[in-house]
């Protein structure tokens, strides 16, 4: 970051703790919205996989935040189990993966982190954007991050447009008809409802954007 | 919700507890990860046959753990598929030195989740081979899409691998089998009734009392079409017509006819609706020769029921009927 | 009203011609009067066992016809015991000369019909025996009542003697018989919802969200005592003490534990409460050495389940067994 | 009959035909009253079953009523099943022998066909009145026919009575705990509802007297 502000392991670490925290609130939400064209599970899926991962973080200490979202990424590969478990598992592991041995996370970082993990999603689901799936709030997110850092914003700034532009990419999964996932069964019929995968896509990066907006932001004050 | 249950979050693993004490016998099972093997497990030099999918099915897949069909299968929470951990040791636990076939469903996660667990077993030199079952007419088949989901097909098609596997047949031949059958069945399926997944607590969709489901699959999705409810001889039309206008159908075919309950609906209708099937297919010189009806790919308690079709030769026919021995479908045995 | 039907009055006529269609192999049907046969019927030599009653149980009695079991069942209309004309030409179209065992669940209705039908065949000189199955706890017995419902053990029962008649035992033997598995037999049932008739239309009773009706019987009626909903664990303790503390059940006995669907609860709950059942009995050290679970005999849709124990000895458990052909059971063939 | 009037084979025919009528008309009804304390069957049953009767009585033309009841009688026990059959067609089977070879019937052989009739469902079904079955509205009848008779009461008034007696039977059952039929097993609670079996038999009552009434007191006038 240009002003040279970044995060740390404990902030990844409440980041996840507060993503844990959203899955557990937004349960029911995420449930009913894979109700409408899935199979009822969403929530149930996400909250089940990120209390795993709360478990397992809890015993790690060395300050590697790549090796956090490893961590994470495998508790949700192996408790999530659905679309979910190894789309967000993976998403968990490549971030991890561009960010290991790291301690503190820049803007850049970050976007390289998220740019991984997308990738990965994509290698593993084969999405494409306008699928009307996770990607499609992943992608519009991991680009306003990229202008944005090219742009020289703030962290804090990045962090907002990067959250903004997924809840933009979420909203505009309403009216497509879902290629991908098994929305995609129900034809035309998909159209008019909100993608689950893509609603809780977005509440992770809201939840970067609120967990550490919050955290870098007086930091950042304290140095201008 | 109205379920003969303690905790949702218990549901799977009280089951399986139930599938122990009620088999032992039959079959094993393994917790954290969960696996249901058979008893005997590993047979040495028998390729062994892996499925799994989300609970809610039951019968299927745990149900057809043992002699001449799978040799393990991995029950995911309800409705959502298994993880690659559970896969991959029930794969270590059933691997008897002849590799071992995934069976797996056409739904975005259990692809994905097969996908990662057969790279890590290759990784630790299993021979894994995997087949995708995609049968269900109800959904349009693209390169673009997820394409076809697999459903009662899967039944058919681990009874007769598992019956090729007992004859000690390798992966390849099983494999290509599977194959086969797939390429020759094909499903379609409609619902009364929504049904509850547990730990959600509310039915997945709503229907009036005068609607239902056409082209559902069997996770308790909403289908293709809600229409008015009809007779029973309009909705087997609605079923059997765009299963026998695809591919494998035509005058003089010997099929096998699998007329499945989606859970809440009995027997008493399943040969209702399997007296219009014979008639349907009668009229079109399409003969059935073996037959399968009752519950046995199902969603939760759903009512509704699906049909399917798997056009026979000498080879499937002698297979269908060779002995098996599992908890959820047993003859000669 | 939401079901797989053409016509209400036409239910139980197309589901005959759905079991002659599907099962030529095993059975033949006989309509006006409706009749259900064994393929090869009658065996010269052989006690010939009929059963009959209402329709809307399936699989019970249709499906239960064949090698090892019955030799023929007669279907009334849903729910209405069938008259004395099906069940004396059934009894002449499978008596072999070694006489016939009526095996009557005791109801009003079927036992007097089939008290009618034992009349007649007896004037047309066939030796017939009459057992009564009731072993139903959740109805209290007494002199001056019709007594307790049959229920579940009609199925052991009809396998059990099945077995023994397949071994050309006589028929005052095999009517001994049936009497000891009833009174070596116990159930209970409940009811998560009720069902509906499809000539009357509607469900029979209502239930809150939050209601179970305890001690229900098969024909969709209300229970003895309507309660709130509680766990399967609750629930099952419900079942069992009453059956285990009646009559036969002491601390060693090794029982056949029967969990059976009312037709609209799926096998996934059905191990789970199997899974309770076998704490249950652990705890009391009551060992369950054979087992039966799924939808045997059931209440056209009816959600719920009902248990059944029969104690063994060597001689049930061996007959138990013995290998058996039929539509709805079938092992050892 | 003291005043010498009778009820004719086509009276009966016409009883039959009404009762048949009757059946069909209180169906729902029935089977509803049966809905609360048994199987949900009743209507459907007897409906079913005269129907059956009405297609074999069409064929007889030989003035017995003996014959015609009888005839009926066997109809309902090959048509009905359940308890209602054997025990309908018990009761007509026994009220044909009671009147075989007649041609007319006076009171006094109207009561001994009930009586006979209600002997045989006795007999068959071995209830007793007080445990809330047909037989509760059956022997207050067959007990206010006797005593019209002997009371030297004009048939139609016989008739009257006996129906307005089977309807007080009807309804003496509401409070009854069940000791026999399905809502036995309902114990105590089969307590609060009228037996559906009572409410047949009253009918079948209350059709003779509407119709036999209005058959018989024309011509009880014209002779008067
Ligand atoms: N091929 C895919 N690529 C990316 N995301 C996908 C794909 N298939 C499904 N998804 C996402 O997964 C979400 C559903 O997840 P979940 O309900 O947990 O799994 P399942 O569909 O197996 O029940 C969808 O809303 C969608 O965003
Ligand atoms: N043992 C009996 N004696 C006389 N009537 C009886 C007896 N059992 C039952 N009933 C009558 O039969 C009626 C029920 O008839 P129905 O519904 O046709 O038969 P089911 O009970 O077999 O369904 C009851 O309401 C009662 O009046
Ligand atoms: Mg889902
Ligand atoms: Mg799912
Ligand atoms: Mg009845
Ligand atoms: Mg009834």
């Amino acid at each position: 970051m240009h002003d040279g502000v970044t995060v740390s392991y404990d902030d990844v670490l409440r980041w996840i703790q507060t993503f844990a925290a959203t899955m557990a609130e937004q349960r029911q939400y995420l449930t009913r919205l894979d109700s409408a064209i899935g199979d009822a599970d969403h929530g149930i899926n996400m909250d089940r996989g990120m209390q795993a991962a709360l478990a397992k973080v809890d015993g790690l200490a060395d300050g590697d935040i790549g090796a956090l979202l490893k961590t994470v990424g495998m508790a949700l590969v192996s408790t999530v189990g659905g679309a979910g478990g190894p789309l967000y598992g993976t998403l968990f592991l490549q971030m991890g993966m561009a960010t290991t041995n790291k301690s503190e996370l820049g803007p850049d970082d970050w976007r390289a982190a998220l740019d991984a993990g997308l990738q990965g999603v994509q290698m593993r689901g084969k999405a494409e954007p306008g699928d009307k799936t996770m990607v499609d709030a992943l992608t519009p997110a991991r680009d306003a991050l990229s202008a944005a850092v090219a742009d020289g914003a703030s962290f804090d700034e990045a962090l907002r447009r990067s959250a903004a532009a997924a809840e933009d990419g979420m909203q505009a999964t309403i009216p497509l008809v879902a290629r991908k996932g098994r929305a995609s069964y129900l034809g035309e019929r998909s159209a008019g409802h909100q993608d689950p995968g893509a609603t809780s896509s977005y509440l992770l990066l809201r939840t970067a954007a609120d967990t550490w907006g919050g955290a870098a932001a007086p930091t950042d004050k304290e140095e201008s | 919700m109205k379920k003969l249950i303690n905790r949702p979050e218990d549901v799977v693993t009280e089951e399986l507890r139930g599938i122990e004490a009620a088999h032992p016998d039959l079959v094993r099972v393994n917790y954290g990860p969960n696996y249901i093997v058979r008893a005997d497990a590993p047979l040495q030099g028998k390729v062994a046959l892996v499925s799994g999918g989300g609970s809610g099915h039951e019968p299927m897949h745990g149900g057809f753990v043992g002699m001449g069909m799978l040799d393990a299968a991995c029950p995911g929470e309800v409705f959502t598929s298994p993880t690659p951990d559970q896969m991959l040791e029930a794969t270590k636990a059933v691997d008897g030195g002849a590799g071992v076939l995934h069976i797996v469903k056409n739904y975005t996660g259990d692809v994905m989740n097969f996908d990662m667990a057969a790279e890590l077993a290759r990784g630790e030199g299993i021979d894994v081979e995997s087949v995708v079952i995609d049968d269900d007419v109800a959904v349009q088949d693209s390169l673009y899409t997820a394409g076809r989901r697999g459903v009662g097909t899967t039944v058919l098609a681990e009874k007769i691998c598992g019956a090729a596997a007992e004859e000690r047949r390798p992966l390849a031949e099983v494999a290509e089998l599977c194959r086969k059958v797939n390429a020759n069945g094909r499903s379609m399926g409609m619902a009364l009734t929504s049904c509850t997944v547990p730990a959600a607590g509310a039915p997945t969709f709503e229907l009036g009392d005068d609607e239902m489901e056409i082209g559902i699959g069997i996770h308790g999705e909403p289908g293709r079409e809600r229409r008015k409810l009809a007779p029973a001889a309009e909705i087997s039309r609605e079923l059997t017509e765009p299963i026998v206008s695809d591919v494998p159908f035509a005058e003089g075919d010997e099929v096998l006819a699998f007329v499945n309950s989606m859970g809440g609906t009995p027997l008493i209708e399943l040969y209702v609706v399997y007296n219009e099937l014979n008639r349907l297919l009668s009229e079109r010189g399409i003969r059935i020769t073996r037959n399968l009806i009752g519950p046995y790919i199902t969603s939760l308690e759903m009512a509704g029921c699906s049909i399917t079709l798997l056009k026979l030769d000498d080879e499937l026919t002698r297979l269908w009927d060779a002995p098996v021995k599992t908890p959820g479908l047993r003859w000669g045995a």
